[in-house]
C-alpha cells in the first residue's frame, strides 16, 4: 500500500476523501507487485508472521501480459479454467438480464457482482463440495458453480410463488441450503462472525468441512468483523475469512472508512496468516483460496485475507454512482475486469479464443433468457402470483402459535 | 412557508439549526458527500462544511458510541441510522450508554444526541428494510421517542429534538418522504398541495410531548402515527364514521391529556401502527388507556398494527395495516 | 426428586440434556472451568469436556453469533449472557438474526438457540446487574420468551428450552437462585423446604406456552413472572383477598386459555413485573385481557411494576414493586 | 512474546487454558525484555510502522536492579516521582480500607487496583490537567492525582445521602466532572468507543484537551474495542488508547480470550502506533503515556497502547480466584509490584527509604480512616441514610416528565 490517503479536511480532525468525486481526476495509484513478487509459504506449517510479506504486498498470478506467472500460479488445468470463465460468463449476463428487468419492475431491486465475479467463483473452485459458503448479495457467484438451478434463482429474485423463500426476502437474498449456500441476509457483516459457529459445528461433529464468508471494506468496520477475527484467532475453526475490498461502499470510499488501507495485515496481530490477493486474477484468488483450504486439510484452522477489487458497477440498482464518484472512474482501475484478464490468458495459452468467447455468451444468454422466461410462468413482483399471504404466518416458528393463527384467521386468506 | 416535501422539511431542520448552533455536528453512512441515501443531508457538508457533516465508518454501534462522547462532551450530535432495521448494532450503546448516563452520574453529564432514522414499510424492504421499531425504545427511561408523519411536523419535531438536551431516537417513515401515503400502493401522491407541505422556512418547532388533533370527531378517537396516520385518515373516510384521529408524534413521552380527553369523549378507541402487535406501542396506548378511563370505555380498546411475523417482501399490503382493516375496527368499536 | 436450589436445578437440567444430547454445547462468560459467576454450570466442563463447555471470549455479540451458526450448522448452543443488562451487544444477532432464520430462508435453515440468562434486582446491583428486560424480545417475532421463578419450573422450562427447535430467551431471576424472595429484604430464606424445590432428577420438561396457576381464587386475578411470583404471593397472603396466581412462565407464546379462563372468573386484574412500567410486557397483557375479556372487567387492570427510570442501587427497595404495593393494587381492583 | 499459548483441548477446536489451576504449577515466562531494548521514536514524527518493534516488545524504564535505565528513562524530577509513589500507596490503602469496610456491609461491593496502581496514576500525571479520563472500574487512581476530595469519593462507595451520583450506581463507578473523570459504566468496553467521540468534540471545539481511556484484555473482545481502534484510525483524533492486560477477566484466562497474545500490535494495520508498555513500572507508563501526549501536541492523533501487568487480587470483592487460578499465582509473576519498584528505584536513588515509606503509610492510613469516619456520617450502605427515594425519578431527564411525576406520586416518598 503506502499510498497517501486523500482527505477532505484534517482539521480538527481528519475526514477522508476518494480520490476523485464527480468533477476531479480518478486516480488509482499503479499495481507495482508482481506474480513473482511472492512466495507460497508452505500451507502446513506457514504461521502468521510467515505471511507478513503477503499479508503487506498483494499476491498475483496473471501478469500484465496476461500469462500464469510465480508461486502461486495453480497450474490449472485447462478444462478447470475455462469453466471457471464459463461461471463468471454467466454471471454477468445473468445479472445484466436481471437488471433490464428491475427496470421493468419484474424484480423490485437488485446488486450486480461486476468486476467481482472472480471471487466468489475461483474461491468455490478451490474449496471441497461440502463446504460452507456464507455469501454477502456480493458473491451468488457462488451457486453457479455449485449448480444451482437457474430457474430456482430466477424465481428467488422475482419473489414469485416458486420462490424457495416465499417472497420474504429482497431479490438477491438467496438461500440453497442443497448447495450448502447459506442464507444471505441484509444486515452487513453479520454473516462473518457467524461463520466461526458454522465451522465449529463442523470440526465438532468431525466433519471435513470448512466455512467461507466474505465481508465488504465497508462493513468491516462492524463489530461482527472483530468478534470474527478474535474468535477465529481463539478457537481455529476451519474457517476462511474474506475482506472484499473494492474500494466503496455505497457512496463511501474505503479513505473515509478507516485510516489504514489494508485489511489483510489486520489479522496478524490476531495470530491468524494473511493474504492480500488480486481480487481480479482468477487465478491468484483460487490459489489464495485453496491454500487457505490446505491449512484446514492440516489442521490448522483460519485464514484472513483481503481480496482488493473494484466494485465496476452500482452499489444495488437503486444507486446512481455518478453523483459520488467520477463517472469514468472505473477506466483508471489499474486492475482489470476480471473476465477480461481470464479470457486474454486463455487465449494466450490457445484454448479459447474471441469466437469461442462471443459464441458462449450467446448461449448463456440463451440459456439464462430461457430460465427467466421460465421462472416468470410462475409470476413476477409486477403482476405477481405472489406466494399465498398465509406464507406471512408459516416458519416464523416451528409450529404456529395461537396468537400467530388467530391473526391469520383475521387477515382471512 | 414553502412547499416541502418531507425530505426537504428534514434537511431545512438540519440547516436551520446547524446555522443557528456550532455545536451540531452530523453523521452516519453516507450522509456526508452524497447527502445520504435517501437525500435527507443533501447539500449540507458543502454548506457547513465536513467537519460538521460527515460520513462515518459503516459502524451504527461505533458511530452511537462516537455520538455519546460528542454529546457528553459539549456537542450536540445529530446522527442517522441509514435504516431502522440496522440501529440494533447501537442498541447497548443507547439503551445502556446514553439513556442512563444523565441518571447515573447524578446529573453531571447530559447526552443530547439525536438519532434520526428511517423506518416503516411500503418500499418493498422485506425482512431488514421495513421494521418500526419504535416499541424496543419505550421501554428505556432516559430516552424520548419521536415519529414524525408530515413534512410540517418532521421540521418542527425534529427541531426540538435536536435542542433536547436528552437523546432522543427520531423515527422518520421513509414510506412518507416523498408523498402521504393512503394505503393503496397504486396511488401514489406527492406532498404536492397537501396542507402539512407548508413548511415554515426559518426556525419552526413543535414541543416534544404534544400530539397533533388531525381531525376531530366524536364516535371514536384513532390513534397512530408515521405512515399510519395516513392511512388511518383514509381509513375514517372510508368508513364514514365520526372519528379524532391523533397524531401521537411523541411516543415517549405522550401527550395523556390528548389521549384522555378525546377517549373520555368518544369512548372507543382504535390504535394503529406498523410493528408487531405483540408488546408494540399499541399495548402501552391500550394498558394505559384502559386505566385511565375504564368507566368510559364502550368497546374494547382495538389494536389495528403489523402481524406477529417478520416484514414480508412481496407480500408486504397484506402485512401493513391497511385501511380496510382499521375501518373494520373501527365499525367494531361501533358495534357494542 | 432431590431438593435443589435453583442453580441446582439449572445445572441438573443442562447436565441431563448434555448426557443425552450430544449435539448441545455451552458457553459463556466464565461458564466453563470456574462454573459461572452464578456457578449455574459448575462441573460441567470436568464431566463433559471442554469442547462442549467452554469460556467465550467477552463479547456478547460475538458469541451470539457464533451460537447463531452453531444453529443452523445442526447443533444446539446454550449460551449464557453474564447478567441480561449485558445482552443488549447480542441484541441484532438475537432480534435480527436468530429470530428471522428460519423464515427468511423459507424454513431450510433453523436456530435452535437458547440463550440462558441472569435477570431481575434484588442483589443491590444498580443501573447494570439489576435489569429485567425481557419486553425487549417479546416484541420479535421467532423469539420464544421464558422466565423461570422456581427451582422446578427452573429445569422443566430449561429442558424445553433447549429441545425447542426456535431461539428461545430464557430469563432466571438472579435474586431467586438460592430462596424464593417475599419482598423483604431481611428475610432471606433458602428454597429447603419449599415444595417447589423438590425437582425430579432426570428428564423433566414444563412445555412451553404453559402457565403454572400457582394458587387459586375468586376475586382477582393476579399475573407475575420471575421473582415477582414470590413477592405477589406474599402480597395477596397480606391483604386477604383471593386471588387466582398466574405465573406466566413463558411471555411468548403466552398462556391464552389460562390468562382468559381466570379473569373471566375473577372480572379484576394485577399484573406485576420488576422492569419499568412503560412498554413492558404487562401492557401486552393489559391489552390483550381487555380485548379478550371486555365484558367481564370490573375494574381497570391495574400494573405493578418498576418505575420508568434506571434501576437503583441503594434505593432498590423503593424501585421493586413490594407486597404492599401490589396489596394496594389488588385492593384497588376490589373497590369498584 | 512468542510464549506458546496454552490449550485444553485442540480437538475439534481449541480451547485455551491458563498456565495453571489451583492444582497445578502457575508459570509466567520470564521477561527477556530490558529498558535498553527499545529506541525512543520521535513523537512527532513516528508512524505506526515505526512503533513495530514497540508494539512486540515491552518497553522498560526501571531495571531488575531498580535503575532507571535506557531511552524511555522520563528523567522525573525527585518531587514528582515521589508524588507518584504518594498517589499508589494512598490508593493501596484506600482499597484496603474500603474492602475491609465491604466485609462489614458498609458496601455493597468493592473492586481494588492491586498490582495495577501505576497504570492510571503514572497516566495521568503524565497528562495534563484538562485532559479527559475516560475509565473503567479498574481507574479510580487517576482521581488522586487530580486531587479528588476522599470523603466525596468515599460517599459514593457507601451510598449515602452525600453520594454524587445519589445512590445511583453501585460503588467504584465514580463520576467526576470538575476533575474531567467522566463516569464509570459497568458495560465493559463502552468506554472506549466513546472516547473517540470525547477527544473529537475537544479538537472539533479546538481545545488543547486530549481523552485517555482503557479497555481490559478480556473487554477487548467486545465490538466497542474496533470501533475505538478503528474510528481512532479514521478520524485520528487526540485520543489514548489503552488496553490493560491484567492476564485475567474474571476466571478467564487471556489464553480462552484470543489466540494473539500481543494486544499492542493489534492497532499497527489500522495505522496507529502502538506500544508495549512494562504496566507494573511507574515510569515506563509514565514515559510511554508522556510520547503520546506529545504526538497529540504535534496534531498526529492516536496512539494505541497494551499495559502488560497482573492482577494481583481478586477481580472483585465477590469473586474468589483460589476457585480458578493457583492461590500464589501472584508469586510467580515475573513484573513484580508497582509500589515496591518504584520504593526501591527512589530508596536507590537515595532519596526515600523504609522508615519514611512507613511513616507515610501511616499518615496515609490515618488520612483515609479519617475521611472514611467523616463520610459515613453522611450514612452507609448498611445503615443509611441513603440518597431521598425521590431521586429514583430525578434526573431521569431533564425535566421529570408527567408519566414519571405520576409514579413518584404513586411511591409518594
Ligand atoms: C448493519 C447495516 N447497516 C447498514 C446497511 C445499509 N447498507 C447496505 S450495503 C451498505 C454498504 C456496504 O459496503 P461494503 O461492506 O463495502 O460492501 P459492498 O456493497 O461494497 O460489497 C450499506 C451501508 C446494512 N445493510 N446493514
Ligand atoms: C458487556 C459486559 N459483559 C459482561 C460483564 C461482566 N463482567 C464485569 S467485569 C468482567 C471481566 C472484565 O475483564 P477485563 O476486561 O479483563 O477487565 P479486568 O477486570 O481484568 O480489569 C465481566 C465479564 C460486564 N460488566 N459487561
Ligand atoms: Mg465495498
Ligand atoms: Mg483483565
Amino acid at each position: 500500500m503506502g499510498e497517501q490517503r486523500e482527505v477532505i479536511t484534517a482539521d480538527p480532525y481528519i475526514v477522508g476523501k476518494p480520490p476523485a468525486r464527480p468533477d476531479g481526476k480518478p486516480g488509482f495509484a499503479a499495481w507495482t507487485e508482481k506474480p513473482s513478487d511472492l512466495s507460497r509459504p508452505d500451507p502446513a506449517t506457514c504461521s502468521a508472521p510467515d505471511t507478513h510479506d503477503h499479508a503487506h504486498g498483494l499476491i498475483r498470478v496473471l501478469s500484465d501480459a496476461a500469462d500464469a506467472e510465480g508461486e502461486w500460479d495453480p497450474k490449472m488445468d485447462d478444462a478447470t479454467l475455462l469453466e471457471g470463465l464459463g461461471y463468471m460468463m454467466k454471471l454477468r449476463v445473468f445479472d445484466d438480464r436481471m437488471i433490464k428487468m428491475q427496470r421493468t419492475g419484474k424484480l423490485s431491486f437488485y446488486m450486480r457482482s461486476l468486476g467481482e465475479e472472480a471471487i466468489a467463483i475461483a474461491q468455490t473452485m478451490a474449496l471441497k463440495e461440502q463446504d460452507w459458503i456464507f455469501p454477502t448479495y456480493r458473491q451468488p457467484g457462488a451457486q453457479f458453480v455449485r449448480g444451482r438451478n437457474l430457474v430456482s434463482m430466477i424465481n428467488h429474485c422475482v419473489g414469485n410463488i416458486e420462490d424457495n423463500v416465499k417472497g420474504r426476502q429482497m431479490p438477491v437474498h438467496y438461500t440453497w441450503k442443497e448447495g450448502r449456500f447459506i442464507s444471505v441476509s441484509s444486515p452487513v457483516g453479520t454473516q462473518f462472525s457467524q461463520a466461526i459457529g458454522v465451522a465449529m459445528a463442523s470440526a465438532y461433529k468431525g466433519l471435513d468441512e470448512a466455512c467461507i464468508t466474505w465481508i465488504g471494506d465497508g462493513a468491516s468496520a462492524e463489530g461482527d468483523y472483530h468478534y470474527a477475527v478474535n474468535f477465529a484467532s481463539t478457537f481455529k475453526p476451519p474457517v476462511i475469512l474474506c475482506v472484499v475490498n473494492n474500494q466503496w461502499a455505497i457512496s463511501t470510499h474505503q479513505n473515509l472508512a478507516t485510516g489504514g488501507q489494508n485489511f489483510a495485515a489486520r489479522g496478524l496481530a490476531y495470530d491468524i496468516p494473511c493474504l492480500r490477493v488480486d481480487g481480479n486474477d482468477f487465478l491468484a484468488v483460487f490459489a489464495a483460496t485453496q491454500w487457505a483450504r490446505q491449512r484446514i486439510d492440516a489442521g490448522l484452522g483460519p485464514t484472513h485475507m483481503e481480496l482488493y477489487t473494484y466494485r465496476a458497477g452500482p452499489h444495488s440498482s437503486s444507486d446512481d454512482p455518478s453523483v459520488y464518484r467520477h463517472a469514468d472512474e472505473a477506466d483508471y482501475w489499474p486492475g482489470g475486469d476480471p473476465v477480461e484478464r481470464l479470457k486474454q490468458h486463455a487465449i494466450k495459452k490457445g484454448i479459447w479464443s474471441e469466437e469461442k468467447h462471443s459464441a458462449l455468451e450467446k448461449i448463456l444468454d440463451e440459456e439464462i433468457m430461457a430460465a427467466y422466461k421460465e421462472a416468470v410462468k410462475n409470476g413476477d413482483l409486477a403482476n405477481g402470483p405472489y406466494p399465498p399471504a398465509s406464507t406471512i404466518f408459516t416458519e416464523v416458528y416451528e409450529e404456529v402459535p395461537w396468537h400467530i393463527q388467530e391473526q391469520r384467521e383475521e387477515l382471512g386468506k | 412557508m414553502t412547499e416541502m416535501n418531507m425530505i426537504q422539511a428534514l434537511n431545512s431542520a438540519l440547516d436551520e439549526r446547524m446555522n443557528a448552533d456550532e455545536d451540531i455536528v452530523v453523521f452516519g453512512e453516507d450522509v456526508g458527500f452524497f447527502g445520504g441515501v435517501f437525500r435527507v443531508t443533501d447539500g449540507l457538508q458543502k454548506k457547513h462544511g465536513a467537519h460538521r457533516i460527515f460520513d462515518a465508518p459503516l459502524a451504527e454501534g461505533g458511530f452511537a458510541a462516537m455520538a455519546f462522547g460528542m454529546g457528553i462532551n459539549g456537542l450536540r450530535p445529530v446522527m442517522e441510522i441509514q435504516f431502522a432495521d440496522y440501529i440494533f448494532p447501537a442498541y447497548d450503546q443507547i439503551v445502556n450508554e446514553m439513556a442512563k448516563v444523565r441518571h447515573r452520574s447524578g446529573g453531571e453529564f447530559t447526552c443530547p444526541v439525536t438519532i434520526r432514522t428511517p423506518a416503516g414499510g411500503g418500499i418493498r424492504g422485506g425482512h431488514h428494510h421495513s421494521q418500526s421499531p419504535e416499541a424496543q425504545f419505550t421501554h428505556t427511561p432516559g430516552l424520548k421517542v419521536v415519529y414524525c408523519s408530515t413534512p410540517r411536523n418532521a421540521k418542527g419535531l425534529l427541531t426540538s429534538a435536536i435542542e433536547c438536551n436528552d437523546p432522543v431516537v427520531f423515527f422518520e417513515p421513509k414510506r412518507c418522504y416523498r408523498g402521504p401515503f393512503y394505503g393503496d400502493p397504486h396511488n401514489v401522491p406527492t406532498w404536492k398541495g397537501h396542507e402539512d407541505a407548508d413548511v415554515p422556512e426559518g426556525y419552526y418547532e413543535i414541543p416534544l410531548g404534544q400530539a397533533n388533533m388531525v381531525q376531530e370527531g366524536d364516535a371514536c378517537t384513532v390513534i397512530a402515527w408515521g405512515t399510519m396516520v395516513h392511512v388511518a385518515q383514509q381509513a375514517i373516510k372510508d368508513c364514514g364514521i365520526s372519528c379524532d384521529l391523533i397524531d401521537l408524534q411523541t411516543l415517549v413521552p405522550w401527550d395523556r391529556d390528548a389521549v384522555v380527553n378525546s377517549v373520555k369523549k368518544t369512548g372507543r378507541v382504535v390504535v394503529v401502527h406498523e410493528a408487531p402487535k405483540t408488546s408494540g406501542f399499541g399495548a402501552e396506548m391500550a394498558a394505559s388507556i384502559q386505566e385511565r378511563c375504564f368507566y368510559h370505555l364502550e368497546a374494547p380498546i382495538e389494536r389495528v398494527t403489523g402481524w406477529d411475523t417478520p416484514f414480508p417482501h412481496t407480500t408486504e399490503w397484506d402485512y401493513m395495516p391497511s385501511p380496510s382493516r382499521i375501518a373494520e375496527a373501527i365499525k367494531r368499536t361501533q358495534e357494542e
